[in-house]
Protein backbone atom coordinates (compact mmCIF):
# COMPACT_ATOMS: atom_id res chain seq x y z
CA UNK A 1 0.00 0.00 0.00
CA UNK A 2 1.19 3.57 -1.08
CA UNK A 3 1.85 5.71 2.07
CA UNK A 4 -1.57 7.77 1.20
CA UNK A 5 -3.31 4.29 1.83
CA UNK A 6 -4.21 3.95 -1.59
CA UNK A 7 -4.77 1.01 -3.06
CA UNK A 8 -6.04 1.36 -7.00
CA UNK A 9 -7.34 3.57 -8.89
CA UNK A 10 -9.01 3.06 -11.86
CA UNK A 11 -9.85 5.51 -15.01
CA UNK A 12 -12.79 3.47 -17.05
CA UNK A 13 -15.38 4.62 -19.58
CA UNK A 14 -19.33 4.82 -19.28
CA UNK A 15 -19.92 1.52 -20.92
CA UNK A 16 -22.04 -0.80 -19.49
CA UNK A 17 -19.93 -4.27 -20.38
CA UNK A 18 -17.06 -2.03 -18.11
CA UNK A 19 -19.30 -2.70 -14.90
CA UNK A 20 -18.41 -6.81 -14.76
CA UNK A 21 -14.45 -5.83 -15.17
CA UNK A 22 -14.90 -3.24 -12.18
CA UNK A 23 -16.88 -6.06 -10.22
CA UNK A 24 -14.42 -9.01 -10.68
CA UNK A 25 -11.46 -6.37 -9.65
CA UNK A 26 -13.18 -5.01 -6.42
CA UNK A 27 -14.75 -8.24 -5.23
CA UNK A 28 -10.84 -9.88 -5.01
CA UNK A 29 -9.63 -6.28 -3.77
CA UNK A 30 -12.28 -6.26 -0.80
CA UNK A 31 -11.60 -10.08 -0.34
CA UNK A 32 -7.88 -9.43 0.62
CA UNK A 33 -8.78 -6.73 2.63
CA UNK A 34 -10.21 -9.41 4.70
CA UNK A 35 -13.45 -8.42 3.96
CA UNK A 36 -16.37 -11.27 4.70
CA UNK A 37 -17.75 -12.82 1.63
CA UNK A 38 -21.28 -10.61 2.56
CA UNK A 39 -19.53 -7.69 3.03
CA UNK A 40 -17.59 -7.96 -0.13
CA UNK A 41 -20.75 -8.79 -1.82
CA UNK A 42 -22.28 -5.49 -0.31
CA UNK A 43 -19.34 -3.63 -1.93
CA UNK A 44 -19.59 -4.65 -5.02
CA UNK A 45 -23.30 -3.75 -5.14
CA UNK A 46 -23.26 -0.62 -3.70
CA UNK A 47 -19.91 0.36 -6.27
CA UNK A 48 -22.04 -1.29 -9.36
CA UNK A 49 -25.30 0.50 -8.89
CA UNK A 50 -23.46 3.95 -8.36
CA UNK A 51 -21.84 3.52 -11.39
CA UNK A 52 -24.98 2.35 -13.36
CA UNK A 53 -26.24 5.59 -12.24
CA UNK A 54 -23.36 7.42 -13.18
CA UNK A 55 -23.99 6.17 -16.78
CA UNK A 56 -27.47 6.09 -16.71
CA UNK A 57 -28.21 9.55 -15.29
CA UNK A 58 -24.37 10.88 -15.27
CA UNK A 59 -24.18 10.60 -18.41
CA UNK A 60 -27.33 9.61 -19.91
CA UNK A 61 -26.79 6.48 -21.01
CA UNK A 62 -23.90 7.73 -23.78
CA UNK A 63 -20.66 5.30 -23.43
CA UNK A 64 -17.43 6.79 -23.72
CA UNK A 65 -17.44 9.28 -21.32
CA UNK A 66 -14.59 8.56 -18.18
CA UNK A 67 -15.47 7.47 -14.64
CA UNK A 68 -12.46 7.79 -12.17
CA UNK A 69 -12.71 5.61 -9.41
CA UNK A 70 -10.08 5.20 -6.59
CA UNK A 71 -9.99 2.81 -3.49
CA UNK A 72 -8.13 3.50 -0.31
CA UNK A 73 -7.29 2.04 2.74
CA UNK A 74 -8.18 4.60 5.42
CA UNK A 75 -8.07 4.60 9.44
CA UNK A 76 -10.91 5.38 11.35
CA UNK A 77 -11.66 5.55 15.09
CA UNK A 78 -15.25 3.93 16.27
CA UNK A 79 -16.82 4.12 20.10
CA UNK A 80 -13.19 5.28 20.99
CA UNK A 81 -11.81 2.15 19.26
CA UNK A 82 -9.16 2.30 16.41
CA UNK A 83 -10.34 0.96 13.01
CA UNK A 84 -10.04 0.02 8.99
CA UNK A 85 -12.09 1.36 6.72
CA UNK A 86 -12.44 0.78 2.52
CA UNK A 87 -12.81 4.49 1.11
CA UNK A 88 -13.67 4.76 -2.55
CA UNK A 89 -14.60 7.14 -4.49
CA UNK A 90 -16.01 7.71 -7.76
CA UNK A 91 -16.48 11.09 -9.90
CA UNK A 92 -17.71 11.46 -13.31
CA UNK A 93 -18.06 14.94 -15.78
CA UNK A 94 -21.47 14.72 -15.96
CA UNK A 95 -25.03 16.42 -15.90
CA UNK A 96 -25.05 17.21 -11.78
CA UNK A 97 -26.39 15.66 -9.79
CA UNK A 98 -30.18 16.50 -8.58
CA UNK A 99 -29.98 15.96 -4.59
CA UNK A 100 -33.61 16.14 -3.82
CA UNK A 101 -34.07 12.84 -6.49
CA UNK A 102 -31.66 11.10 -4.65
CA UNK A 103 -33.51 10.14 -1.39
CA UNK A 104 -35.17 7.17 -3.05
CA UNK A 105 -38.88 5.95 -3.07
CA UNK A 106 -40.96 3.84 -0.32
CA UNK A 107 -39.75 -0.06 -1.13
CA UNK A 108 -43.98 -0.75 -0.47
CA UNK A 109 -44.53 0.77 -4.12
CA UNK A 110 -43.99 -2.46 -6.13
CA UNK A 111 -42.74 -1.19 -8.94
CA UNK A 112 -39.49 -1.64 -11.48
CA UNK A 113 -36.69 1.03 -10.53
CA UNK A 114 -35.52 3.57 -7.94
CA UNK A 115 -33.73 0.84 -6.09
CA UNK A 116 -30.26 1.78 -6.51
CA UNK A 117 -29.82 4.40 -3.63
CA UNK A 118 -31.53 2.39 -1.02
CA UNK A 119 -29.15 -0.57 -2.44
CA UNK A 120 -25.72 1.90 -1.96
CA UNK A 121 -27.58 2.92 1.80
CA UNK A 122 -28.13 -0.46 3.12
CA UNK A 123 -24.47 -1.40 2.07
CA UNK A 124 -21.95 0.96 2.90
CA UNK A 125 -21.38 2.51 6.24
CA UNK A 126 -21.53 5.93 4.78
CA UNK A 127 -22.27 7.78 1.88
CA UNK A 128 -21.66 11.14 0.53
CA UNK A 129 -22.29 13.18 -2.53
CA UNK A 130 -20.58 16.40 -3.15
CA UNK A 131 -20.22 18.87 -6.46
CA UNK A 132 -16.57 19.88 -6.96
CA UNK A 133 -14.94 21.75 -10.15
CA UNK A 134 -17.69 20.40 -12.52
CA UNK A 135 -17.35 16.73 -11.40
CA UNK A 136 -19.85 14.58 -9.13
CA UNK A 137 -18.06 13.11 -6.49
CA UNK A 138 -19.52 10.35 -4.33
CA UNK A 139 -17.39 8.95 -1.43
CA UNK A 140 -18.54 5.48 -0.03
CA UNK A 141 -16.68 3.90 3.16
CA UNK A 142 -17.09 0.24 4.46
CA UNK A 143 -15.83 -0.42 8.00
CA UNK A 144 -13.87 -3.48 8.24
CA UNK A 145 -15.94 -5.39 10.82
CA UNK A 146 -18.47 -2.84 10.81
CA UNK A 147 -22.11 -3.42 12.07
CA UNK A 148 -24.00 -6.11 10.38
CA UNK A 149 -25.98 -4.92 7.52
CA UNK A 150 -29.79 -6.33 7.31
CA UNK A 151 -29.27 -8.25 4.41
CA UNK A 152 -27.64 -11.52 6.07
CA UNK A 153 -25.05 -14.06 5.86
CA UNK B 1 -25.49 -13.63 -18.75
CA UNK B 2 -26.94 -16.33 -21.03
CA UNK B 3 -30.45 -17.15 -21.79
CA UNK B 4 -31.47 -20.57 -22.68
CA UNK B 5 -35.53 -21.64 -23.07
CA UNK B 6 -37.14 -24.50 -22.49
CA UNK B 7 -40.38 -24.93 -23.40
CA UNK B 8 -42.90 -27.69 -22.23
CA UNK B 9 -46.64 -27.52 -22.33
CA UNK B 10 -48.29 -24.08 -20.82
CA UNK B 11 -44.62 -23.65 -19.55
CA UNK B 12 -41.54 -21.60 -19.95
CA UNK B 13 -38.33 -22.40 -18.16
CA UNK B 14 -35.55 -19.69 -18.59
CA UNK B 15 -31.98 -21.29 -17.38
CA UNK B 16 -30.50 -18.10 -16.68
CA UNK B 17 -26.50 -18.18 -16.17
CA UNK B 18 -24.08 -15.09 -15.05
CA UNK B 19 -24.17 -12.13 -14.40
CA UNK B 20 -27.66 -9.49 -14.81
CA UNK B 21 -26.50 -6.27 -14.57
CA UNK B 22 -26.91 -2.82 -16.74
CA UNK B 23 -24.93 -4.73 -19.73
CA UNK B 24 -27.33 -7.67 -19.61
CA UNK B 25 -30.24 -7.00 -17.80
CA UNK B 26 -31.97 -5.73 -20.69
CA UNK B 27 -32.42 -9.19 -22.91
CA UNK B 28 -33.64 -10.66 -19.58
CA UNK B 29 -36.55 -8.49 -19.36
CA UNK B 30 -37.01 -8.83 -23.35
CA UNK B 31 -37.07 -12.91 -23.04
CA UNK B 32 -39.73 -12.33 -19.91
CA UNK B 33 -42.31 -9.73 -21.68
CA UNK B 34 -41.79 -12.08 -25.16
CA UNK B 35 -43.01 -15.28 -22.64
CA UNK B 36 -45.89 -13.54 -20.84
CA UNK B 37 -47.38 -10.83 -22.80
CA UNK B 38 -46.58 -11.70 -26.60
CA UNK B 39 -46.54 -15.91 -26.72
CA UNK B 40 -48.99 -15.69 -23.47
CA UNK B 41 -47.27 -18.74 -21.79
CA UNK B 42 -49.47 -18.98 -18.54
CA UNK B 43 -46.48 -20.06 -16.58
CA UNK B 44 -43.10 -18.77 -16.61
CA UNK B 45 -40.05 -20.38 -14.43
CA UNK B 46 -36.39 -18.71 -14.34
CA UNK B 47 -33.73 -21.18 -12.40
CA UNK B 48 -31.40 -18.65 -11.29
CA UNK B 49 -29.16 -21.56 -9.95
CA UNK B 50 -25.93 -19.95 -11.96
CA UNK B 51 -26.63 -16.38 -11.30
CA UNK B 52 -23.63 -15.06 -9.72
CA UNK B 53 -24.40 -11.65 -9.65
CA UNK B 54 -27.58 -9.62 -9.54
CA UNK B 55 -28.35 -5.87 -9.15
CA UNK B 56 -31.16 -3.60 -9.29
CA UNK B 57 -31.66 -3.27 -13.32
CA UNK B 58 -31.67 -6.66 -12.85
CA UNK B 59 -34.75 -6.91 -9.72
CA UNK B 60 -35.91 -3.75 -11.98
CA UNK B 61 -36.34 -6.55 -14.52
CA UNK B 62 -37.94 -9.45 -12.65
CA UNK B 63 -40.40 -7.05 -11.23
CA UNK B 64 -41.84 -5.74 -15.19
CA UNK B 65 -41.97 -9.16 -15.43
CA UNK B 66 -44.03 -9.86 -12.06
CA UNK B 67 -46.47 -7.11 -13.32
CA UNK B 68 -46.96 -8.12 -16.77
CA UNK B 69 -48.03 -11.76 -15.84
CA UNK B 70 -50.08 -10.50 -13.14
CA UNK B 71 -51.83 -8.39 -16.38
CA UNK B 72 -52.13 -11.17 -18.33
CA UNK B 73 -53.03 -13.83 -15.34
CA UNK B 74 -49.92 -15.69 -16.31
CA UNK B 75 -47.29 -17.04 -13.30
CA UNK B 76 -43.71 -16.08 -12.80
CA UNK B 77 -42.04 -18.68 -10.58
CA UNK B 78 -38.26 -17.98 -9.45
CA UNK B 79 -36.27 -20.33 -8.19
CA UNK B 80 -32.64 -21.79 -7.15
CA UNK B 81 -31.54 -18.41 -5.63
CA UNK B 82 -27.80 -17.58 -5.29
CA UNK B 83 -26.47 -15.78 -2.01
CA UNK B 84 -26.45 -12.31 -4.46
CA UNK B 85 -29.57 -12.71 -5.91
CA UNK B 86 -31.84 -13.58 -2.70
CA UNK B 87 -29.85 -10.83 -1.09
CA UNK B 88 -30.88 -8.14 -3.30
CA UNK B 89 -34.72 -9.49 -3.59
CA UNK B 90 -34.58 -8.92 0.21
CA UNK B 91 -32.93 -5.63 0.18
CA UNK B 92 -35.96 -4.81 -2.64
CA UNK B 93 -38.53 -6.31 0.06
CA UNK B 94 -39.45 -8.21 -2.64
CA UNK B 95 -38.79 -11.96 -1.37
CA UNK B 96 -42.32 -12.04 -0.11
CA UNK B 97 -43.70 -10.93 -3.62
CA UNK B 98 -42.00 -13.33 -5.63
CA UNK B 99 -43.11 -16.79 -5.89
CA UNK B 100 -39.64 -18.76 -4.76
CA UNK B 101 -38.84 -22.05 -4.75
CA UNK B 102 -35.92 -24.18 -3.69
CA UNK B 103 -35.26 -26.46 -6.75
CA UNK B 104 -37.21 -26.92 -10.01
CA UNK B 105 -39.11 -29.89 -9.08
CA UNK B 106 -40.89 -27.94 -6.36
CA UNK B 107 -41.61 -24.69 -9.23
CA UNK B 108 -43.30 -27.25 -11.56
CA UNK B 109 -45.30 -29.00 -9.45
CA UNK B 110 -46.30 -26.89 -6.45
CA UNK C 1 -14.97 3.04 -25.36
CA UNK C 2 -13.54 6.19 -25.55
CA UNK C 3 -12.18 8.00 -29.14
CA UNK C 4 -8.99 6.55 -28.19
CA UNK C 5 -9.59 3.23 -27.90
CA UNK C 6 -9.20 3.36 -24.03
CA UNK C 7 -10.92 0.71 -22.12
CA UNK C 8 -9.43 0.94 -18.57
CA UNK C 9 -6.24 2.80 -16.93
CA UNK C 10 -5.17 1.35 -13.79
CA UNK C 11 -2.79 2.75 -11.15
CA UNK C 12 -1.95 0.25 -8.67
CA UNK C 13 0.96 -0.57 -5.85
CA UNK C 14 3.89 -2.84 -6.29
CA UNK C 15 1.83 -5.34 -3.79
CA UNK C 16 1.96 -8.66 -4.65
CA UNK C 17 -1.67 -9.15 -3.26
CA UNK C 18 -2.36 -6.47 -6.36
CA UNK C 19 -1.62 -9.24 -8.70
CA UNK C 20 -4.68 -10.97 -8.10
CA UNK C 21 -7.08 -8.14 -8.38
CA UNK C 22 -5.46 -6.94 -11.69
CA UNK C 23 -5.74 -10.80 -12.86
CA UNK C 24 -9.16 -10.90 -12.22
CA UNK C 25 -10.02 -7.18 -13.95
CA UNK C 26 -8.06 -8.54 -17.19
CA UNK C 27 -9.71 -11.77 -17.44
CA UNK C 28 -12.70 -10.22 -17.39
CA UNK C 29 -12.04 -7.40 -19.83
CA UNK C 30 -10.45 -9.82 -22.21
CA UNK C 31 -13.38 -12.04 -22.41
CA UNK C 32 -16.16 -9.28 -23.29
CA UNK C 33 -13.64 -8.20 -25.92
CA UNK C 34 -14.19 -11.75 -27.20
CA UNK C 35 -11.05 -13.52 -26.59
CA UNK C 36 -11.15 -17.47 -26.22
CA UNK C 37 -10.42 -18.91 -22.77
CA UNK C 38 -6.87 -19.56 -23.32
CA UNK C 39 -6.55 -16.42 -25.09
CA UNK C 40 -7.36 -14.88 -21.94
CA UNK C 41 -5.42 -16.98 -20.09
CA UNK C 42 -2.54 -16.56 -21.86
CA UNK C 43 -3.00 -12.86 -21.65
CA UNK C 44 -3.35 -12.45 -17.86
CA UNK C 45 -0.23 -15.15 -17.46
CA UNK C 46 1.34 -11.96 -19.48
CA UNK C 47 0.46 -9.36 -17.57
CA UNK C 48 0.87 -11.61 -14.28
CA UNK C 49 4.41 -12.10 -15.67
CA UNK C 50 5.78 -8.70 -16.39
CA UNK C 51 3.92 -6.94 -13.62
CA UNK C 52 5.87 -9.53 -11.40
CA UNK C 53 9.07 -8.79 -12.97
CA UNK C 54 8.50 -4.86 -12.19
CA UNK C 55 7.95 -6.15 -8.57
CA UNK C 56 11.20 -8.10 -8.44
CA UNK C 57 13.25 -6.43 -10.55
CA UNK C 58 11.91 -3.08 -11.41
CA UNK C 59 11.28 -2.47 -7.50
CA UNK C 60 13.66 -5.00 -6.14
CA UNK C 61 10.64 -6.15 -4.06
CA UNK C 62 9.86 -2.99 -2.36
CA UNK C 63 5.94 -2.41 -2.05
CA UNK C 64 4.07 0.93 -2.29
CA UNK C 65 5.65 1.92 -5.48
CA UNK C 66 3.36 2.83 -8.30
CA UNK C 67 2.80 1.30 -11.21
CA UNK C 68 0.62 2.57 -14.22
CA UNK C 69 -1.67 -0.11 -16.40
CA UNK C 70 -3.46 0.88 -19.61
CA UNK C 71 -5.59 -1.13 -21.73
CA UNK C 72 -6.60 -0.03 -25.42
CA UNK C 73 -8.87 -1.11 -27.92
CA UNK C 74 -6.51 -0.74 -31.28
CA UNK C 75 -7.01 -1.03 -35.21
CA UNK C 76 -4.14 -3.77 -36.79
CA UNK C 77 -3.64 -4.72 -40.53
CA UNK C 78 -2.12 -7.92 -40.66
CA UNK C 79 -2.09 -10.06 -43.75
CA UNK C 80 -3.80 -7.09 -45.69
CA UNK C 81 -6.35 -7.30 -43.61
CA UNK C 82 -8.23 -4.96 -41.38
CA UNK C 83 -8.34 -6.35 -37.44
CA UNK C 84 -8.93 -5.69 -34.10
CA UNK C 85 -6.12 -6.12 -30.90
CA UNK C 86 -5.32 -5.50 -27.21
CA UNK C 87 -2.78 -3.06 -26.46
CA UNK C 88 -1.39 -3.68 -22.88
CA UNK C 89 1.03 -0.65 -21.83
CA UNK C 90 2.88 -0.83 -18.47
CA UNK C 91 4.34 1.65 -16.91
CA UNK C 92 6.81 1.86 -13.59
CA UNK C 93 9.37 4.16 -12.24
CA UNK C 94 11.79 1.67 -11.37
CA UNK C 95 15.27 0.43 -11.82
CA UNK C 96 16.12 0.96 -15.67
CA UNK C 97 15.72 -2.84 -17.45
CA UNK C 98 18.90 -3.95 -18.42
CA UNK C 99 17.68 -5.49 -21.73
CA UNK C 100 20.82 -8.09 -21.69
CA UNK C 101 19.20 -10.03 -19.28
CA UNK C 102 15.80 -9.99 -20.85
CA UNK C 103 16.37 -12.49 -23.27
CA UNK C 104 15.41 -15.25 -21.03
CA UNK C 105 17.47 -18.66 -20.35
CA UNK C 106 17.13 -21.87 -22.12
CA UNK C 107 14.34 -24.24 -20.63
CA UNK C 108 16.54 -27.29 -21.29
CA UNK C 109 18.53 -26.19 -17.96
CA UNK C 110 15.49 -27.15 -15.18
CA UNK C 111 15.94 -25.01 -12.30
CA UNK C 112 13.50 -22.13 -10.15
CA UNK C 113 13.06 -18.97 -11.87
CA UNK C 114 14.00 -17.06 -15.50
CA UNK C 115 10.59 -17.93 -17.27
CA UNK C 116 8.53 -15.22 -16.86
CA UNK C 117 10.31 -13.45 -20.00
CA UNK C 118 9.53 -16.56 -21.82
CA UNK C 119 5.75 -16.64 -20.91
CA UNK C 120 5.04 -12.95 -21.99
CA UNK C 121 6.97 -13.93 -25.13
CA UNK C 122 5.12 -17.38 -26.25
CA UNK C 123 1.58 -15.44 -24.93
CA UNK C 124 1.50 -12.18 -26.33
CA UNK C 125 1.97 -10.98 -30.20
CA UNK C 126 4.30 -8.33 -29.78
CA UNK C 127 6.29 -7.28 -26.80
CA UNK C 128 8.36 -3.66 -26.57
CA UNK C 129 10.56 -2.17 -24.02
CA UNK C 130 11.07 1.23 -24.04
CA UNK C 131 12.92 4.07 -21.32
CA UNK C 132 11.18 7.20 -21.56
CA UNK C 133 11.34 9.94 -19.06
CA UNK C 134 13.10 7.97 -16.13
CA UNK C 135 10.13 4.98 -16.63
CA UNK C 136 10.09 1.85 -18.31
CA UNK C 137 7.30 1.40 -20.64
CA UNK C 138 6.19 -2.52 -21.31
CA UNK C 139 3.82 -2.45 -24.85
CA UNK C 140 2.46 -6.15 -25.00
CA UNK C 141 -0.35 -6.36 -27.33
CA UNK C 142 -2.52 -9.77 -28.10
CA UNK C 143 -4.36 -9.75 -31.46
CA UNK C 144 -7.93 -11.13 -31.82
CA UNK C 145 -7.95 -14.28 -33.63
CA UNK C 146 -4.61 -14.14 -33.94
CA UNK C 147 -2.42 -17.38 -34.65
CA UNK C 148 -2.73 -19.98 -32.01
CA UNK C 149 -0.49 -20.45 -29.70
CA UNK C 150 1.14 -23.63 -28.88
CA UNK C 151 0.07 -23.95 -25.70
CA UNK C 152 -2.84 -25.12 -26.70
CA UNK C 153 -6.83 -25.52 -25.46
CA UNK D 1 -3.88 -19.87 -2.24
CA UNK D 2 -4.59 -22.13 0.74
CA UNK D 3 -2.54 -25.66 1.43
CA UNK D 4 -3.32 -28.29 3.85
CA UNK D 5 -1.40 -31.85 4.60
CA UNK D 6 -2.72 -35.20 4.69
CA UNK D 7 -0.39 -37.41 6.20
CA UNK D 8 -0.65 -40.89 5.66
CA UNK D 9 2.03 -43.93 5.90
CA UNK D 10 5.42 -42.63 3.98
CA UNK D 11 3.37 -39.92 1.96
CA UNK D 12 1.93 -36.77 2.57
CA UNK D 13 -0.76 -35.22 0.19
CA UNK D 14 -1.09 -31.63 0.13
CA UNK D 15 -4.23 -30.57 -1.11
CA UNK D 16 -3.76 -26.64 -2.71
CA UNK D 17 -6.84 -24.01 -3.41
CA UNK D 18 -6.98 -21.14 -5.55
CA UNK D 19 -4.36 -19.03 -7.07
CA UNK D 20 -0.39 -19.80 -7.08
CA UNK D 21 1.67 -16.37 -7.85
CA UNK D 22 4.15 -14.30 -6.60
CA UNK D 23 1.87 -13.67 -3.46
CA UNK D 24 1.04 -17.18 -2.10
CA UNK D 25 4.19 -19.28 -3.96
CA UNK D 26 6.26 -19.08 -0.92
CA UNK D 27 4.31 -20.62 1.40
CA UNK D 28 3.76 -23.65 -1.06
CA UNK D 29 7.87 -23.78 -1.53
CA UNK D 30 7.91 -23.35 2.34
CA UNK D 31 5.66 -26.10 2.77
CA UNK D 32 7.31 -28.67 0.10
CA UNK D 33 10.85 -27.73 1.51
CA UNK D 34 9.21 -28.64 4.97
CA UNK D 35 7.90 -31.96 4.18
CA UNK D 36 10.71 -32.86 1.56
CA UNK D 37 13.87 -31.63 3.32
CA UNK D 38 13.25 -31.39 7.17
CA UNK D 39 10.53 -34.09 7.75
CA UNK D 40 12.02 -36.04 4.74
CA UNK D 41 8.78 -37.59 4.21
CA UNK D 42 9.62 -40.07 1.25
CA UNK D 43 6.73 -39.30 -1.15
CA UNK D 44 5.14 -36.04 -1.45
CA UNK D 45 1.71 -35.69 -3.47
CA UNK D 46 0.36 -32.42 -4.89
CA UNK D 47 -3.28 -32.10 -5.69
CA UNK D 48 -3.70 -29.52 -7.54
CA UNK D 49 -7.42 -29.94 -8.93
CA UNK D 50 -8.58 -26.78 -6.81
CA UNK D 51 -5.66 -24.67 -8.44
CA UNK D 52 -7.65 -21.78 -10.99
CA UNK D 53 -4.16 -19.92 -11.70
CA UNK D 54 -0.31 -20.31 -11.52
CA UNK D 55 2.29 -18.02 -12.95
CA UNK D 56 6.43 -19.04 -12.84
CA UNK D 57 6.87 -17.78 -9.61
CA UNK D 58 4.52 -21.03 -8.77
CA UNK D 59 6.22 -22.95 -11.25
CA UNK D 60 9.80 -22.24 -9.22
CA UNK D 61 8.65 -23.70 -6.51
CA UNK D 62 7.56 -27.05 -7.87
CA UNK D 63 11.09 -27.03 -9.27
CA UNK D 64 12.34 -26.22 -6.34
CA UNK D 65 10.90 -28.73 -4.56
CA UNK D 66 11.62 -31.47 -7.49
CA UNK D 67 15.31 -30.85 -6.88
CA UNK D 68 15.35 -31.35 -3.64
CA UNK D 69 13.05 -34.64 -3.89
CA UNK D 70 15.83 -35.56 -6.00
CA UNK D 71 18.79 -35.04 -3.39
CA UNK D 72 16.69 -37.09 -0.70
CA UNK D 73 15.77 -39.85 -2.77
CA UNK D 74 11.62 -39.09 -2.48
CA UNK D 75 9.19 -38.37 -4.66
CA UNK D 76 7.13 -35.89 -5.82
CA UNK D 77 4.20 -36.21 -7.86
CA UNK D 78 1.36 -33.84 -9.14
CA UNK D 79 -2.24 -34.59 -9.47
CA UNK D 80 -5.53 -32.80 -10.96
CA UNK D 81 -4.00 -30.26 -13.50
CA UNK D 82 -6.04 -27.58 -14.31
CA UNK D 83 -5.45 -26.10 -17.65
CA UNK D 84 -3.83 -22.92 -15.79
CA UNK D 85 -1.16 -25.40 -14.64
CA UNK D 86 -1.34 -27.27 -17.15
CA UNK D 87 -0.17 -24.39 -19.69
CA UNK D 88 2.40 -22.71 -17.85
CA UNK D 89 3.96 -26.20 -17.48
CA UNK D 90 3.81 -26.93 -20.80
CA UNK D 91 5.40 -23.72 -21.67
CA UNK D 92 8.30 -24.09 -19.40
CA UNK D 93 8.73 -27.69 -21.02
CA UNK D 94 8.57 -29.31 -17.91
CA UNK D 95 5.14 -31.54 -18.10
CA UNK D 96 7.72 -34.39 -18.95
CA UNK D 97 10.01 -33.81 -15.91
CA UNK D 98 7.50 -33.58 -13.56
CA UNK D 99 5.55 -37.19 -12.25
CA UNK D 100 1.92 -36.47 -12.87
CA UNK D 101 -1.28 -38.28 -12.51
CA UNK D 102 -4.78 -37.78 -13.32
CA UNK D 103 -6.11 -38.46 -10.24
CA UNK D 104 -4.95 -39.28 -6.27
CA UNK D 105 -5.91 -43.19 -6.70
CA UNK D 106 -3.65 -43.00 -9.50
CA UNK D 107 -0.97 -40.77 -7.79
CA UNK D 108 -0.94 -43.13 -4.57
CA UNK D 109 -0.31 -46.42 -6.27
CA UNK D 110 1.05 -45.57 -9.79
N1 LIG E 1 -24.94 9.70 -10.61
C1 LIG E 1 -26.13 10.33 -10.73
N2 LIG E 1 -26.25 11.44 -11.51
C2 LIG E 1 -27.43 12.07 -11.62
N3 LIG E 1 -28.57 11.68 -11.00
C3 LIG E 1 -28.53 10.59 -10.21
C4 LIG E 1 -27.31 9.86 -10.03
N4 LIG E 1 -27.57 8.82 -9.21
C5 LIG E 1 -28.89 8.89 -8.90
N5 LIG E 1 -29.47 9.96 -9.49
C6 LIG E 1 -30.90 10.35 -9.34
O1 LIG E 1 -31.47 9.64 -8.22
C7 LIG E 1 -32.61 8.86 -8.62
C8 LIG E 1 -32.72 7.58 -7.81
O2 LIG E 1 -31.67 6.68 -8.17
P1 LIG E 1 -31.81 5.12 -7.92
O3 LIG E 1 -32.29 4.89 -6.52
O4 LIG E 1 -30.52 4.47 -8.25
O5 LIG E 1 -32.97 4.59 -8.89
P2 LIG E 1 -33.06 4.59 -10.49
O6 LIG E 1 -31.67 4.80 -11.01
O7 LIG E 1 -33.60 3.25 -10.83
O8 LIG E 1 -34.00 5.71 -10.82
C9 LIG E 1 -32.42 8.63 -10.11
O9 LIG E 1 -33.64 8.40 -10.79
C10 LIG E 1 -31.74 9.95 -10.55
O10 LIG E 1 -32.70 10.97 -10.76
N1 LIG F 1 10.72 -5.02 -15.10
C1 LIG F 1 12.03 -5.37 -15.00
N2 LIG F 1 12.92 -4.52 -14.47
C2 LIG F 1 14.22 -4.85 -14.38
N3 LIG F 1 14.72 -6.05 -14.80
C3 LIG F 1 13.89 -6.95 -15.33
C4 LIG F 1 12.50 -6.67 -15.48
N4 LIG F 1 11.93 -7.73 -16.05
C5 LIG F 1 12.89 -8.64 -16.25
N5 LIG F 1 14.08 -8.19 -15.83
C6 LIG F 1 15.40 -8.91 -15.92
O1 LIG F 1 15.23 -10.02 -16.81
C7 LIG F 1 15.58 -11.26 -16.16
C8 LIG F 1 14.71 -12.40 -16.69
O2 LIG F 1 13.38 -12.26 -16.23
P1 LIG F 1 12.39 -13.51 -16.12
O3 LIG F 1 12.47 -14.29 -17.39
O4 LIG F 1 11.04 -12.99 -15.78
O5 LIG F 1 12.94 -14.45 -14.97
P2 LIG F 1 13.15 -14.16 -13.40
O6 LIG F 1 12.34 -12.97 -13.06
O7 LIG F 1 12.66 -15.41 -12.73
O8 LIG F 1 14.62 -13.95 -13.23
C9 LIG F 1 15.38 -10.98 -14.68
O9 LIG F 1 16.17 -11.81 -13.87
C10 LIG F 1 15.83 -9.50 -14.60
O10 LIG F 1 17.22 -9.39 -14.51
Amino acid sequence: MGRSGLLLKLELQSNPEMLCVVRHALAQLAETLGFSRAECRAVVLAVDEALTNIIRHGYGGEEGHPIHASFRWIAVRRDGKHGRALEIVLEDSGKKIDCAKLCGRPLEDVRPGGLGMHFINECMDAVEFRRKLGRNQLRLIKLLDGPKPEMGA
Amino acid sequence: MQISARRLDKTTIFDVTGDVDLATSPELRKALLHELRDARIPRVILNLKAVRYMDSSGVASLVEGLKVSRDSGAKLILYGLTPSVREVLQLSKLLKIFEIYENEEQAISP
